[in-house]
């Protein structure tokens, strides 16, 4: 059965370990928080200006000063630390977050990204993608598989502008966990019951498949 | 050397049409509310503004898109905003989009006096546009020229009257890089308290960097994303 | 993640022949004086050094050259220190002069990940000599690469287990610097605390860019220039 | 009469104005901040990390960890801010220092610097002075008008290595003050008791002397 968004934070939460600084962007990837292992150090960094990042605050505890790079409201942790936008991105640009997760509209096979503008929708701004894929030691996309129409998001190249090229490392979707190998995407973990095929049948971009695919462990 | 003003209205009364301005902010978060308002209520137009981004349709700076106020929004993320779309569809509204930390970092470049970067941020997609891309150790980087603003309008938790400023928690965020990158910087701020009382080692952005300093009013401190637990 | 270092000897224990290190300090204000002892003990030579100063005959940087463990100083004011003096004109140190702030802000750089910036500090001169001159706006830069080091050796007032640091007074000067700078950043500090005695808006260097930290004993601050007026 | 130091220094003192963020190189130039006037907010920069330097401290109340650009131990003012060294620079470097004041070895008509290195002399370096005579909107040199063997120091072209290139806006001397003005020296003030002629004599780089030259009010 496909994975809902749920549980493909918590397989992403798999791939976190002890002492890793993480950037986790909006929407699934803000979900692997709550799936942090009891008892691993991470700490979350919030691209506009903390790392420490805590739950959200209390009902009535809310402070407009405190929020998170989606604008939500949340807290700090002991450790926590502030520092402005320039700083943020600099331990970005540096190499510094051991692992970023963000969405994508698209993963083409050598690894580019395509996640901030569709021609002729509104465009709304690249925020912080650009820097952080650009730079990222480890990026992981957390994405469905297909589009809303059925279409596959894993391509041999992007058709929509670019977010950053050659940078993603590792996708999880509803079906299954790919790492990006040698301008492919290789299959690493299929999703409880969802067959080889129909991963297949839902890539567009070339697949590799090796041996005998295991089903990922939640 | 006096940097007081006594309010907003003063501190804003000689930025003309068309002037360039950095606002501060992420989101909602740390904007110059008083000032926002002041220039609401002069009526100043032609508005090349330098921000994060463009407020919501009736707060931040979307009060002033609502007065038709802003000729072009160098951002990295717009459009919370109807009015916004509007203006941008219609042609009314000239919008640069800018990757935040390149933004972030163009802001600080000018108050160190560096007048480029190179930043990897935008290799590859149509950022780079008209860019040179140069090559160091194997990577390539985008040339990115530091930020002019005729003013930079910051808002900080504290200050004192040597223009000193503290900000608290996130709402950090890119004021005190645009407080280093202004012709003319003007700082509001929650609390204005007399030299001295601020920690020395514990200032954000040091007092050379700021021109005009007042006490503000009324924060309605608008929360954009409401997110909690249950007790 | 536990970064927590028992003394120095441990936290430099895999120090290599040859490593490149940077040594916050301006002055012998703000220098690691534990690590440096330990340093001096465990015997680790043809050291590449960073650091805006060299120290005095017996202290500071000083006492490693007196080991001869240095093979190169990159510095931008040396020679406080007879022994710096009779090994460079023996020919047995190598000395690259830096201006200050070049120095300061190639480190910089490499915390931000920035691979080079453009600086006007020695156009002209000959600090200018075998680098790219370039123009912006009517003025000429030099474009200088940025610092890295296998070690950046920095000492901190305090700091808390997460690696948060903050600086006392002027012994900041290049410490933050060099922190964001180095592969893996060790930070003595004289007062070590649990995690959240720090404020959070006031952490000069947040622990995302330090690996190791320790408690450092028998701090000397020695002051090299003792000026005073009467009461 | 010459001046002695501490009439340079004073002289230079008629220089600052309010509001002004200064920065004094050791030597002479650090002997300005005796003579701000009364009521004149002047703030002083420390390179090393400091704006609002104040006096030395009371015997015993030395701080090692509080020290200027000379390594002289110091105080702060109320208003005073502390800073990583790579933010002082910047601050230099954009311009918001008003005025620079520093000692020279020589002045060439054009405005060259030359105060680091004498060939065959061990080199200390330059420590900030590189990048301060570069960036600063305003730089006053003060220095003796010839070296110890009676050569003059204001020269058609430096002979030593230059520091940095058409920066000196002024040059008080104990003799004068001049201005660089279109790749010359202009007179602008001579030493109470003090010859245009003598001034004449130990300048060896153009001089201009216009109508009655005024003596210095000190």
């Amino acid at each position: 059965m496909a994975l809902d968004k749920y549980q493909i934070a918590q397989r992403i939460s798999n791939e976190l370990q002890d002492g890793y600084y993480v950037n986790l962007g909006i929407g699934i990837p803000t979900l692997v928080a709550n799936y942090i292992p009891k008892g691993m150090n991470v700490v979350l960094q919030s691209e506009n200006g903390l790392l420490g990042m805590g739950p959200f605050p209390f009902e009535g505890e809310e402070d407009a000063d405190l929020i998170n790079a989606g604008k939500q409201t949340i807290t700090t942790l002991p450790g926590s630390a502030f520092f402005d936008s320039a700083m943020s991105f600099g331990m970005i640009r540096s190499g510094k977050v051991d692992l970023t997760v963000l969405g994508a509209m698209e993963v083409s096979e050598n690894g580019d990204i395509a996640n901030w503008k569709i021609p002729g929708k509104m465009v709304k701004g690249m925020g912080g993608a650009m820097d952080l894929v650009a730079s990222a030691k480890n990026i992981i996309v957390a994405m469905m598989h297909t589009n809303p129409k059925g279409e596959s998001k894993l391509l041999p190249e992007c058709t929509l502008p670019l977010t950053g090229k050659r940078c993603v490392k590792k996708i999880v979707t509803e079906l299954a966990v790919l790492e990006l190998v040698n301008g492919s995407f290789k299959l690493l973990e299929r999703a409880p019951g969802v067959s080889v095929e129909e991963i297949q049948q839902k890539t567009a971009g070339k697949l590799i498949v090796e041996g005998d695919i295991p089903e990922m462990s939640l | 050397m006096n940097k007081i003003y006594k309010n907003a209205e003063e501190a804003v009364a000689d930025i003309k049409d068309g002037s360039t301005l950095m606002l501060g902010g992420f989101g909602l978060c740390g904007i110059p509310e008083n000032c926002i308002a002041a220039l609401v209520k002069k009526g100043t137009k032609n508005l090349v503004c330098i921000s994060n981004n463009a407020g919501v349709d009736d707060f931040g700076i979307g009060l002033m898109l609502q007065q038709k106020q802003v000729k072009k929004m160098i951002s990295s993320y717009v459009g919370e905003n109807a009015e916004f779309e509007r203006q941008l569809l219609s042609g009314e509204l000239e919008v640069e989009l800018v990757p935040q930390g390149t933004l972030a970092t163009r802001c600080m470049a000018s108050g160190y006096g560096m007048p480029a970067i190179y930043t990897p941020a935008g290799v590859g997609t149509e950022v780079a546009e008209g860019k040179e891309i140069r090559n160091f150790n194997g990577k390539d980087y985008l040339l990115e020229m530091a930020f002019d603003a005729d003013f930079a309008i910051v808002k900080a938790w504290k200050g004192d009257e040597h223009g000193n400023l503290v900000y608290k928690d996130t709402a950090r965020n890119f004021n005190p890089l645009m407080a280093m990158a202004g012709k003319i910087t003007i700082a509001e701020v929650e609390e204005l308290v007399p030299a001295g009382e601020l920690d020395p080692n514990n200032i954000h952005t040091p007092g050379i960097y700021v021109h005009r300093i007042f006490k503000g009013v009324n924060y309605e401190k608008r929360i954009e994303q409401r997110t909690v637990r249950k007790k």
